[in-house]
Order: structure tokens, then C-alpha cells, then sequence
């Protein structure tokens, strides 16, 4: 089967699963996965995820919550990237006016689109500056426009992801990260279509833990976990590694083993309630949330 | 007598492998002009941005000869030749039957062109979950691109097609089968491959298009991937890689229908 | 009205009513389409937000401008291909293989050009339709009547008379069906660039609800935006079919 | 050679009116008309333009249905379709661009289902006879507008119809050219002993080249004149310096003239 | 009234050679041609087709240099640019399907920069002279082929030239109304007192209208015969039936049916 993981050749939240298929602990658990789906958009990735063979797919929160305020019937199993730690704020190598966040009074920023995540992080991280309304925010679409943007004085900081990162290093500098102003915000989670779950409880019980072998093996083997990445992801051996031990250098967890954090999923929600993108109020995650599937050292009780 | 193989033809304006030549010959000077102005734009943009002719096949070389390509180039090319084969025999059957029958026509001639002019990439949603993941969807994207200009170029065609031809198949007592095969395709042909050579483009951007949203091969996959990790250099060979293929084909058929089109040229 | 004209609406009003029927009936997934009711209730209330209009009205003021640039220039590279016919056969194969390339993939190279605002998105929609019109006024061109042109020269004409008075009317009808593909591709060429490039417009707002799982701004939207597109197109289409039948065809 | 006294085709009471189209009123084109074609004559049809001769040529070859009244061909009714034995070259050029001359001649016999070695000797020896014989690879589009009407005529000609209806088979021709047609025409007539229905424009041609004219209103047309000519049947264009060439073409312009003249006042 | 001994226009030793298109040969078109039109008179000049009529009167007008020779109007040599006071009506259709036969009319004069009342009356005049009056506000996609034809001598005729060049103007119309529309060209002349050049198919028309008939040989066309006709300045159609009309067509006959026939065998 194919299994699906939002931006897995573009984004870190497939290295574990890389990492569990060549090492072979999706073969141990009885999945025999052939490949991973990505697509573009949280909302796609979400939907092809629900219609797959294998109803299952690591997605990122928003388009979940957006789903199930939609009334999609889904479940979410595990908890899945912890932080922002893929995400870097960069400035043009020649640029030296942009050293702290205070310096950004009175420059462009760019983010990718309105109500996305990067405009969540940046409202808040101005907001805890005490920045807003004096830094110009512009939204540009994606990290190639935003690089095109930078260069050319559309903007003068913008964000780039990893491992984008570790490829593009050598041409812009780096000036924070996103974890640097919001330290914990569940970017994914695992979701499976409900009645499918019913039926297979212990199927999705194994690849939880197939996944968390995969990022027990990160932990454990940087640098072979980097070799796999690069195979899977088709990028050279140095960027691999060196995203790797970036995300791995930036203090707190990246990679869940499979348990959620409330608080980093409570900051997504409100974030996001922030920017608009999701409706007001509060969200009741034990109506969505099941740790039933989870391996008993992971289980915590969400707090209602 | 001799045969009417061998009979004397007279000779046109000048042997047509001299002007063969001189076609190929103003080709590679547009071919020159263009790459020099692709180098050129890539001084102004900056290579990192733009990259340069030379790199760019140097680049399009190195992604070829690796080893997954094949099955991207399979993927795509699959969905691509379902989808074309698609929209042409769709487009043809609709050109065919809406330029045979007038009443037809007039009520779906604007309504095609209603359907053209909408932006289909807002359809993607709509595709997809009607198509879900997969070849499907891409095929469907492709046929919605390509299918409309083939059927209204094949409708003007056939309604096109000089009356007096019809009457003289009448005349001679043709058949109505006979009719449609011995007269009406070769005399709308030509116009028939003009709407093939637009529509063979459009399925292959909707094709790609389809790749870019809704798969995990092909290479509207590679594209989009290139696209979100900033891979200049694989965007634009790729984009090359198109139309060069694109540019081939065209020409082929521009070729084809040069030979099929006998009618007198206006003007003096 | 016409019989065909009749007999159009039958057909559409019937397709219409046979989707509402769908939908209601439950034969459809309201997750994938919804009923033509509520598409019309979704447009309405998108309508109704500040936020939407103000995508609307970008996305109008950025295709009205790669509209004009195109309909110019297009008709401009349609009357020098004109002009150097060996150059035109050299580039004819690529006149038809351009629509394969996703130019908005170039977006980037256009931020470079233009910088970041909305003529990036401009260009996409710009070189969409260019293309369009230029082979248009090529044909157009190509069926002008030589005696036309000889007429002006026995009327003395300036080469500036003659464009103006002889050579624009007389290939009207072909400049007409190239503002026809004009706006259809600045439409297009421009939505896929908000949709897959950009942060505001017609094409985000349309991208964003999908992937919110808002299928009634969604809808909405869509519908919008095709009433609007169809309109523009039937109204021409009109004009153009009283042009004709004052001149009788082409 | 036919006989001149039996009656090859006959019309009697035939009229057409075209059917009311959108919100115009009905046209009556023609009629009504009673004649009689004697076997292996030439008739002529002269009138002035838009009077209904090309009307009355499809109601005879079973093209287009009578009003009313009956046509008969060979004593049996023509109805709805075209009776084997009736060859028509129509007013405009019907030559199929997609073929070249040889297969345009061939055409009709081919599709009466000949042997195609006697296709190819019926085709070689009329292309010659026609003076084609060096076009016969050539495409309609390489020749003159002439020598594509002649392309027309032999392939009706290569079926050996025995009912030739012409309908201005000369119209691309300058007056010259036309002369030296109508003689190759005469010779043809006497070489197969059809019978010929010709419409022209040309009262010198009419005069020059028939046994019998039918001179015709303005529309409805109706014969206002039937004018036997007395020529022998060895004849040539040479006939237009005797005395008896002018006071013909002098009685049928008269006519015309005040028809002509009547109509355009009309008109006004 | 011209009187009818000044020369108004004159060709030397003019030749026209159409240069090789591609690889092809040159086609020498036309020539040496000598002639002086006198003030006033009716010239017609008829030949086998192809023969070089149009090419000869592009070169009178301006519209195409000569290869060899001069040509003048009223003193001075033409060269470039059509001059002042010379009209022309092409072989083709020329009348604008965007404009009302009255704008059509009305385009030349206003070119010219005549002021609008001035403009109206001579449209008025010319229209209704022309029996054009009731379809004034008409386009041309509403009128007859000859009406249209009719159109573009207007649009000439308001700008009054003093040599009008006419190439084929009855081409569009039957025998009979061209007849016709030669008395009005006839009575039109007699009023202006333009000197008119008219190239026409029709040897009858040329004998009934002129005062002198050049006859032109094949291509390259060069004057073979100039024959004076020697009718008076008020004369009609009626000529026809006058016994020296036969022997005047006789004679221009005999000299092109030798003509055409020659042609003809060198092209087979
Ligand atoms: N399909 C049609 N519908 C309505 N009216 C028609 C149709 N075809 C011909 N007519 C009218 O019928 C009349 C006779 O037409 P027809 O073509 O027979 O004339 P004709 O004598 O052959 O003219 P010409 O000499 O110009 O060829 C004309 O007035 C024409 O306008
Ligand atoms: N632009 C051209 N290039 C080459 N040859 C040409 C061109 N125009 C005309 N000719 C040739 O020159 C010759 C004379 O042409 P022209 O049009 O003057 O003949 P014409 O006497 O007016 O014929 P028609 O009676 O058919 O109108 C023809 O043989 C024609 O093929
Ligand atoms: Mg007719
Ligand atoms: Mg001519």
C-alpha cells in the first residue's frame, strides 16, 4: 500500500517513515508499503488520505481541524511533528540590517498566504515584540517566490523550510527560527477514517509503532537516518544531514514517538483562530482525539 | 499510355527540397535568437533565478539519465496519450455531429465556448473529488483542457465543408457511410488537425496540470516538487523538456496538414 | 428569441435541475458537490465579505490589465509575423505548442522582473493570451482581401490611414474572436497563477476554501466567477452576432 | 447514336418553391414547366441570373424535389434520388482538392464499382481528350480555375452518362477559351451521342453550340421562347461569321433584353 | 467634354516581368506595350486571360512599376504613387462590408478631404445615377454581386477622376444586365467626359461600348490589333442588332480565337 505523509519529499515529517520503510519496520508490523501520496494543500492531503486504500495519513492540524468542523468523519491516533523547528527566517546574504527581531521595524516581511501557518507564527511572534502594525507583512505564495522576492527587495526577510534550508544555506542568512518565539505547536497528526479504524484497530496500532521505531532510529542514527532521507528524498547526502542535525540541535521535540501535546495543539488552535482561518471558539479535542491505539508509555489523557 | 504514377507533374515554384531547406535553415536562426535571448534574460535575472541555456541542458541531461525518470516520463506519458485519445475521439464525435446538424450547433456553439473560456484550474477541486486520486483524475484533467478546442475546430471544419461537394456526392450516388468517409473527413481534415494541433497542447498542459496536484509521478509531480523546494534548475529544464517535446509534435502535424491541404490559397 | 436560443436555455436549466435533484436526493456527496441552490446561497453570502470582494476586485483589476496588454501586443506580433513571412514559418510549429508550457511556473522569474505586486500575476495572464490574439489577427490578416490594400493605395491612404480605416475594420471580425480568446485566457492564465502562486485573489480565495473544507465559499466563488466569464463572453458573443449580420458573415 | 425523336427526359407541371426560411417568405424559384429532351440532342438554357436555371437543373437530376408535377427519366419517375445514367457538373468548382486530377476523373467510376484497369483506360483517354493528360498527378489547386472545371467534366464523363446536365461549365473561362471548349464539347456530344443540358450565361454560346434553346423568364422562370437552331450536327465555332449566327443571337437578345430590363425596373 | 485629339495618358515601351518568387523563373507578364489615350475617348482593351490586362493597368496606375518604359498622365510621368485624377475599379470585389453603400461611396471623397455637404451632394448624385438611391443605408453583404460591383464605381466616381481605369467591372453579372449596366456606363461618360479604360472578357461589350478596342495577344500581352469603331458619342445597346456590330465582333474574333488557340497548344 501507499501510505499518505503531507510534503514527504519536500518537508521533514516523512523522515520516519523513510526511515521504517528501509529499515523495514513497516514489513514487521505486516504493512507492506510500497510508497507515500503528498500533495499540495493540508485540505488535499487530508481528503486523498480518507479515500486511500489505506485510510491513514500524517497531515498537518489545520486542514484537520478545518475537516472536522466540516463534519468529516476522522479520528485522530497520534501525535506527529511537535514544532517549528524546519522553519527558518532568512535575509539576503548582503543584507547585515536585519540581526534581531526588533530590527525588523519598519522592513517587509513575507509569509506564505494569508491564514497559513507562517502567518500565524509571524502575527504571534510580532505580537510578543510588541511589533504590530510596524513590520509590513506581505504574503507571497511559496518559498520559491518568497527566495525570487528576497532578491529582489519585495521583502526583506522571508521564511524558508527544510531540508530547502539546508540546500539554500550558503546563499541567505540565517536570522532565527520559528521555534525561537513559539516553542510548541503540533504541526501533524495522524488521522485515520473512522470507520475504517473501527474495523482495524490493530493494524493502525502496529504502523504507530513502526512509525515511532522510525524516529527512535532518527534519534539513535543521525547520520544513517540522513543517508536514508537522502535515498528517499533524491536530495545530496550533506543536505539530508545537515537538516537532520539541525532539527535534532533546535531544543524540544520535533518528532513525536506517537503522543500528542495538548498545549502545542491548543497553540495551532488559537493561533489559527487568530489569523481567521478556523471559526472562533473553543474545539473539543476528546471528540477527535483517540489514544486508544497508542502504545501504553504514550497514553495521557487530553484535558477537555 | 503511362501510368498516372509517372505522368508529368508540372514543376511547382521551386523543388520542394530546396524550400524543405530553407524552412530548417530560418528554423535554427529562430532556434539562435531564442536561446540568445534566453541567455541573455538569465544575465538579467541572475542564474539562480533564471538559469542559462547551457546549464539548463546540462541539467535536463543529468535528470533524464537517472534512474526514476523513465517511470516519471511512463507515468505521465500514459495519462497524457489516455487523455489525448480521449479528447480526440470525444472531440471529434461532438465536432463531427454538432457541424453535420445545425440546430445542434447553434445551441452548443456558445455554451462550448462558455465551458473554454472557464478558468479550469478551479475545476481541480471538483475533479478530484469526483475522480479521486490518480490516473483518473489527470486523464480527466487532460480531456477537460484539450476536448473543447478539437470539437469547435472540427465543427468549423465540417460546417465548413463547400456544399457542392455534398451535392456531388449525391450526384454520383454515394452512400451516406461513403459520403462521410470519401468526402466529408478528407475535405475537413485540414481544419480538423489545426484543432488537433492546439487541442494536443492544451491536454498536455491540463495533463501536467493534473500531475501537479493530484499525484506522486510524472512529470508534472517532479515539476511541482521542484517548485516547493525552490529547484530552479529542474523547473526550467523540465519546462524545456515540454516544449521542445510540444514543438516537435506541432510541427509534425503543421507539417501533415501543409501536405493535406490542397485548397487554393486566397489572395493573388 | 431564436429556437436555438430556446432550446439552449431548456438544456441548461435542465442540467441545472437535474444536479439540484441529485443533490437533494442524496446521490450525491455533499463533501464533493453540493446543490445548485446552495452554490447560489454560497455566492451570496461570499458576496457579503469585505475580504471576498476585495479578492474579486484584485483578481478584475489584474486580468482587465493582462486583457488590454495582450489584446495590444498581440495584435502588434500578429501584424509583424504578417509582415515577415519566412520568420512566421520558422516560429508557426511553436505558436501551437506554447499553450503546453505552465507558465505560471515562471512566477518567480517574473517577481525578479517585476517585483512583488500584482504584475507578476499580470504577466502570467498576459502571456496566456498574447498568443491567442496574435494567431487570431495572423488569420484575420491572412483572408484580407490584397484588393483592400491596393484600393488604398489608389486612394492615397498613409500607411497610418490605412491600418486605422481599412485594415482594422475589414479583419474585425477576427479581432473580435481574439478579444474573445483574449479574455477567456487572461481569465485563465491569471486564476492559475493566484491558485497555485499567489496570496490573494479569485484563484487563493477558491484554493484556501478547498482546503478548508469550505465547500460553499468554494462553490461560491466558482459560481462567481463562470456567471461572470459567461456573461462577459455571451455579451460579446451578442455584439459579435449583430456585427455579423449586418455584414453577412465574415 | 441516340435517335432524335424519342424523348430521353420529360417535365410536365414541374414547379419548386423554396420553403419559407426563418421568417422570410417562401421563394418561388421556377415553373411551371413542361418539356420534352429529345435523345442525343444539345439544349441550351438561357436567362437571366437568378431566374431558376440551376433550380431546374437539380429537379431534374432528382437532387431537389418538385413543388409539384412530375419528372420522368427514360420513362421511369425521378424521385428522390439520382437515376444511374445521369451525369451533372455543377456551376461551381466541384473537383476535390484532396485529389489529384487522375483520382478526381477516376472518382466516379471507381465508386460505380469499375475494374481499375478499365478505369484507368476510361480516365487516361478522356484526360487526354480534354487536354489534361500532363495534370493528371496534379493537384486541383496547381491548375487554373478552367482546367479544374474540365477536371469536373471528365469525371462525369468517365461514367458515360447518357444525360449530360452542364450547369455553366465555363464560367472560370475567358470568352476565347469558352469558344474553343465549346467546340471539344461538340465533338464529345457526337462522339457518345449523350444528350446535353447546358446553362450558360452566354446567348453566343447557346447559339452557337445547340440544336434547341430555351430561352427563360426572370424568376418564377418559365420558358418564354424555344428557338431550334437548324445547325448541322458536324458543326464548330466558325458557325459565328454566317449571317444566320447574328439574326439568332439577335431574335433570343431581343427577348432577354426586355426581361432583363423588366426585372431590373422592378428591382429599382 | 475632353476634347478628343489631346493625349491624356501615354505608355512607351513599357514592360512589366514579374521577378522570381523562390526558384522559380521570372514571368514576363506584359509588354512592350505603346499607346496614347486620348482626352475623352472610350478604350477598351480585351485579350486572352492571362494574358496581362490587370498587370497593364496596375502599371497605368501607379500601383506597380513598370520593368522597362514610361508611362505619363496629362504631362507627367507617373512613378510610385498613384496620381491625382485617375480612378480605378478593381477585377475583385472591393467594396467595404463594414460600410453602408452610401459610406462606401461616400470614403473616397472624404479621404479627399471634401467637405461634408459637398460630400453628400455627390453621393447622392452618383447613387441615385447608378439606380443605387433606395439601398443607400444597405451593406454590401445585402446586395447583389453586381450591386456591390456597381458600389465601387460610385466610390470611384464621387472623386471625379479624369481617367478612370475599370478592370472587368461586369464580371459579377449575366450577359443581359450587363448590357445594361454598359448604357449607363455609356450615358456616365457621355456626361463626365472622363476618358475611360475598360478591360472586360466580353468582346460584344467591348464592340458596343468603345471607340477604340485594343485587342491584346497571349501573355506577354501586347497590342496585336487597335480597332476604331467609329460609333457616334450617343449610342446605346441597341447597336447590337446594326449589321456592322457583327462584322466589328468578327473581326476582333478572328484575331483572338487564333490567339487563344495558340495559347492553348503551347500549354498542352
Ligand atoms: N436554398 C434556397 N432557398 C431559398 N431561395 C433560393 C435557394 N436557392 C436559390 N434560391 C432562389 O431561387 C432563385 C433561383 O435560383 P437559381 O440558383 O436556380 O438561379 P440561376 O438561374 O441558376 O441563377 P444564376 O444564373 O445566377 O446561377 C433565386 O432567386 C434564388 O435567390
Ligand atoms: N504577382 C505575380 N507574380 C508572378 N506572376 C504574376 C503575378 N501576377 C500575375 N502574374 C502572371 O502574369 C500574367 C498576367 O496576369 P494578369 O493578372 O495581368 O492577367 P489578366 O490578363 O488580367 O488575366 P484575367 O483576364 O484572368 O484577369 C499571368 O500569367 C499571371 O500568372
Ligand atoms: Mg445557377
Ligand atoms: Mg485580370
Amino acid at each position: 500500500v501507499e501510505l499518505n505523509v503531507t510534503h514527504f519529499g519536500t518537508g521533514m515529517y516523512g523522515v520516519p517513515y523513510a526511515v521504517a520503510k528501509e529499515k523495514g519496520y513497516f514489513k514487521e508490523a505486516g504493512i507492506d508499503v510500497t510508497g507515500f501520496l503528498t500533495s499540495a494543500g493540508g485540505g488535499t492531503t487530508v481528503r486523498n488520505a480518507l479515500a486511500s486504500e489505506l485510510p491513514y495519513g500524517e497531515v498537518a492540524l489545520p486542514a484537520v481541524i478545518a475537516a472536522a468542523q466540516q463534519g468529516l468523519e476522522l479520528t485522530i491516533v497520534h501525535g506527529g511533528v511537535l514544532s517549528v523547528a524546519d522553519q527558518v527566517w532568512v535575509t539576503r546574504k548582503d543584507d547585515e540590517r536585519i540581526k534581531t527581531v526588533q530590527d525588523l521595524k519598519g522592513k517587509k516581511l513575507g509569509y506564505s498566504s494569508p491564514k497559513s501557518v507562517t502567518d500565524m507564527i509571524t502575527t504571534m511572534m510580532l505580537e510578543d515584540n510588541k511589533l504590530t502594525g510596524q513590520v509590513e507583512r506581505r504574503p507571497i505564495g511559496g518559498i520559491g517566490a518568497g527566495v525570487a522576492a528576497l532578491r529582489e527587495g519585495g521583502v526583506d526577510m522571508t521564511y524558508i523550510t527544510q531540508p530547502v534550508w539546508a540546500k539554500e544555506e550558503a546563499n541567505f542568512r540565517h536570522v532565527f527560527t520559528s521555534t525561537d518565539w513559539v516553542p510548541r505547536v503540533t504541526q501533524t497528526v495522524g488521522v485515520v477514517k473512522t470507520e475504517f479504524l473501527k474495523k482495524n484497530p490493530d493494524l493502525i496500532r502496529k504502523l504507530i509503532v513502526a512509525r515511532r521505531k522510525g524516529v527512535e532510529f532518527i534519534r539513535q542514527n543521525p547520520a544513517e537516518a540522513a543517508a536514508i532521507m537522502a535515498k528517499e528524498y533524491k536530495i545530496p547526502l550533506e543536505h539530508a544531514k545537515k537538516s537532520i542535525d539541525d532539527i535534532l540541535a533546535v531544543k524540544g521535540e520535533y518528532w513525536s514517538p506517537g503522543g500528542f501535546d495538548y498545549e502545542g495543539m491548543d497553540v495551532m488552535l488559537r493561533g489559527l483562530q487568530l489569523v481567521k482561518a478556523v471559526g472562533a471558539g473553543p474545539f473539543d479535542w476528546s471528540k477527535y482525539v483517540d489514544e486508544s491505539y497508542l502504545p501504553d508509555d504514550l497514553k495521557r489523557k487530553p484535558k477537555s | 499510355m503511362r501510368a498516372a504514377a509517372d505522368v508529368d507533374v508540372p514543376v511547382p515554384a521551386s523543388p520542394p527540397a530546396v524550400r524543405r531547406a530553407g524552412r530548417l535553415g530560418d528554423s535554427a536562426l529562430v532556434l539562435l535568437g531564442l536561446l540568445a535571448l534566453w541567455q541573455f534574460g538569465s544575465w538579467v535575472v541572475g542564474a539562480a533565478v533564471l538559469p542559462a541555456p547551457a546549464a539548463t541542458l546540462a541539467k535536463l541531461w543529468a535528470i533524464m539519465s537517472s534512474s526514476d525518470f523513465g517511470g516519471h516520463a511512463w507515468e505521465t506519458g500514459r495519462a497524457f496519450l489516455s487523455a489525448l485519445a480521449i479528447a480526440f475521439a470525444a472531440g471529434l464525435a461532438i465536432g463531427l455531429l454538432l457541424g453535420a446538424h445545425r440546430l445542434s450547433a447553434e445551441v452548443a456553439e456558445p455554451i462550448l465556448v462558455a465551458l473554454y473560456a472557464i478558468p479550469k484550474i478551479t475545476l481541480y477541486p471538483i475533479i478530484l473529488l469526483l475522480f479521486g486520486l490518480g490516473i483518473s483524475a489527470k486523464i480527466a484533467f487532460g480531456v477537460i483542457h484539450g476536448i473543447v478546442p478539437v470539437a469547435v475546430f472540427t465543427m468549423a471544419a465540417v460546417r465548413n465543408i463547400r456544399p457542392v461537394y455534398l451535392r456531388a456526392a449525391r450526384a454520383m450516388r454515394l452512400t451516406p457511410v461513403q459520403t462521410a468517409g470519401r468526402i466529408m473527413l478528407p475535405a475537413a481534415l485540414p481544419g480538423i488537425v489545426s484543432g488537433l494541433r492546439i487541442g494536443f497542447s492544451l491536454t498536455l498542459l491540463g495533463t501536467l496540470i493534473g500531475e501537479m496536484f493530484a499525484s506522486q509521478r510524472g512529470i508534472g509531480y517532479l515539476l511541482v516538487k521542484a517548485m516547493e523546494t525552490n529547484d530552479v534548475a529542474t523547473v526550467v529544464a523540465l519546462a524545456t523538456l515540454l516544449i521542445v517535446v510540444a514543438t516537435i509534435v506541432s510541427g509534425a502535424l503543421l507539417a501533415l496538414n501543409r501536405r493535406l491541404d490542397r485548397s487554393p490559397k486566397p489572395g493573388r | 428569441m431564436t429556437r436555438a436560443g430556446i432550446i439552449r436555455i431548456g438544456v441548461l436549466v435542465g442540467a441545472v435541475a437535474a444536479l439540484e435533484a441529485a443533490c437533494r436526493a442524496g446521490y450525491v456527496n455533499r463533501q464533493a458537490v453540493i446543490a445548485p441552490s446552495e452554490m447560489v446561497r454560497g455566492a451570496w453570502r461570499v458576496l457579503g465579505t469585505q475580504e471576498a470582494r476585495g479578492h474579486i476586485a484584485e483578481t478584475l483589476t489584474t486580468v482587465s490589465l493582462a486583457f488590454l496588454l495582450s489584446v495590444i501586443a498581440g495584435f502588434a506580433i500578429g501584424v509583424a509575423l504578417h509582415r515577415l513571412p519566412r520568420f512566421r514559418r520558422a516560429v508557426d510549429p511553436l505558436l501551437a505548442s506554447y499553450y503546453a508550457v505552465p507558465t505560471f511556473v515562471f512566477y518567480p522569474v517574473f517577481i525578479v522582473l517585476f517585483g512583488l505586486n500584482r504584475w507578476p500575476l499580470v504577466a502570467i495572464g498576459f502571456l496566456f493570451a498574447v498568443v491567442a490574439v496574435a494567431i487570431n489577427t495572423l488569420d484575420g490578416l491572412d483572408r484580407l482581401p490584397p484588393v483592400f490594400m491596393r484600393t488604398a493605395r489608389v486612394l492615397r491612404l498613409s500607411p497610418r490611414q490605412t491600418l486605422l480605416r481599412i485594415t482594422v475594420p475589414a479583419i474585425a471580425p477576427w479581432l473580435f474572436t481574439a478579444v474573445k480568446f483574449a479574455v477567456a485566457y487572461s481569465f485563465i492564465g491569471v486564476i492559475a497563477g493566484e491558485f497555485v502562486q499567489a496570496g490573494s485573489g479569485i484563484g487563493f480565495a477558491i484554493a484556501f476554501a478547498y482546503n478548508s473544507f469550505d465547500n460553499l465559499t468554494m462553490y461560491g466563488l466558482m459560481l462567481l466567477l463562470f456567471a461572470f466569464v459567461c456573461t462577459l463572453n455571451m455579451s460579446l458573443w451578442t455584439w459579435e452576432q449583430k456585427l455579423y449580420a449586418r455584414r453577412g458573415g465574415r | 447514336m441516340g435517335s432524335s425523336s424519342t424523348v430521353q427526359a420529360s417535365l410536365s407541371g414541374v414547379t419548386r418553391v423554396y420553403p419559407a426560411g426563418g421568417a422570410g417568405k417562401p421563394v418561388h424559384a421556377l415553373g411551371p414547366i413542361d418539356l420534352e429532351l429529345r435523345a442525343g440532342e444539345f439544349f441550351s438554357v438561357v436567362g437571366p441570373s437568378g431566374c431558376g436555371k440551376s433550380t431546374l437543373l437539380d429537379v431534374m437530376a432528382g437532387l431537389a424535389p418538385p413543388s409539384s408535377g412530375t419528372i420522368a427519366f427514360e420513362g421511369k419517375p425521378v424521385r428522390g434520388q439520382v437515376p444511374d445514367g445521369i451525369g451533372v457538373v455543377f456551376q461551381e468548382d466541384a473537383s476535390f482538392p484532396w485529389l489529384t486530377a487522375y483520382d478526381n476523373a477516376a472518382f466516379a467510376a471507381r465508386q460505380a464499382g469499375l475494374p481499375e484497369n478499365e478505369v484507368r483506360a476510361r480516365v487516361e483517354h478522356t484526360l487526354s481528350f480534354m487536354g489534361l493528360m500532363p495534370f493528371a498527378g496534379a493537384y486541383p489547386a496547381q491548375l487554373s480555375g478552367g482546367m479544374r472545371q474540365r477536371v469536373c467534366i471528365a469525371r462525369t464523363l468517365v461514367t458515360r452518362p447518357r444525360l449530360l446536365l452542364l450547369d455553366e461549365p465555363f464560367g472560370a473561362l475567358d470568352q476565347q477559351t469558352r469558344l474553343l471548349m465549346g467546340d471539344e464539347l461538340l465533338a464529345l456530344w457526337r462522339e457518345t451521342g449523350a444528350t446535353v443540358l447546358l446553362i450558360t450565361h452566354s446567348l453566343d454560346e447557346a447559339a452557337l453550340l445547340s440544336d434547341r434553346i430555351g430561352v427563360m423568364s426572370a424568376r418564377p422562370g418559365t420558358f418564354i421562347d424555344l428557338v431550334e437552331t437548324g445547325w448541322p450536327r458536324e458543326r464548330d465555332s466558325r458557325i459565328v461569321s454566317r449571317p444566320e449566327f447574328g439574326e439568332l443571337t439577335g431574335r433570343i437578345w431581343a427577348g432577354l433584353r426586355d426581361q432583363s430590363m423588366r426585372a431590373l425596373a422592378a428591382a429599382r
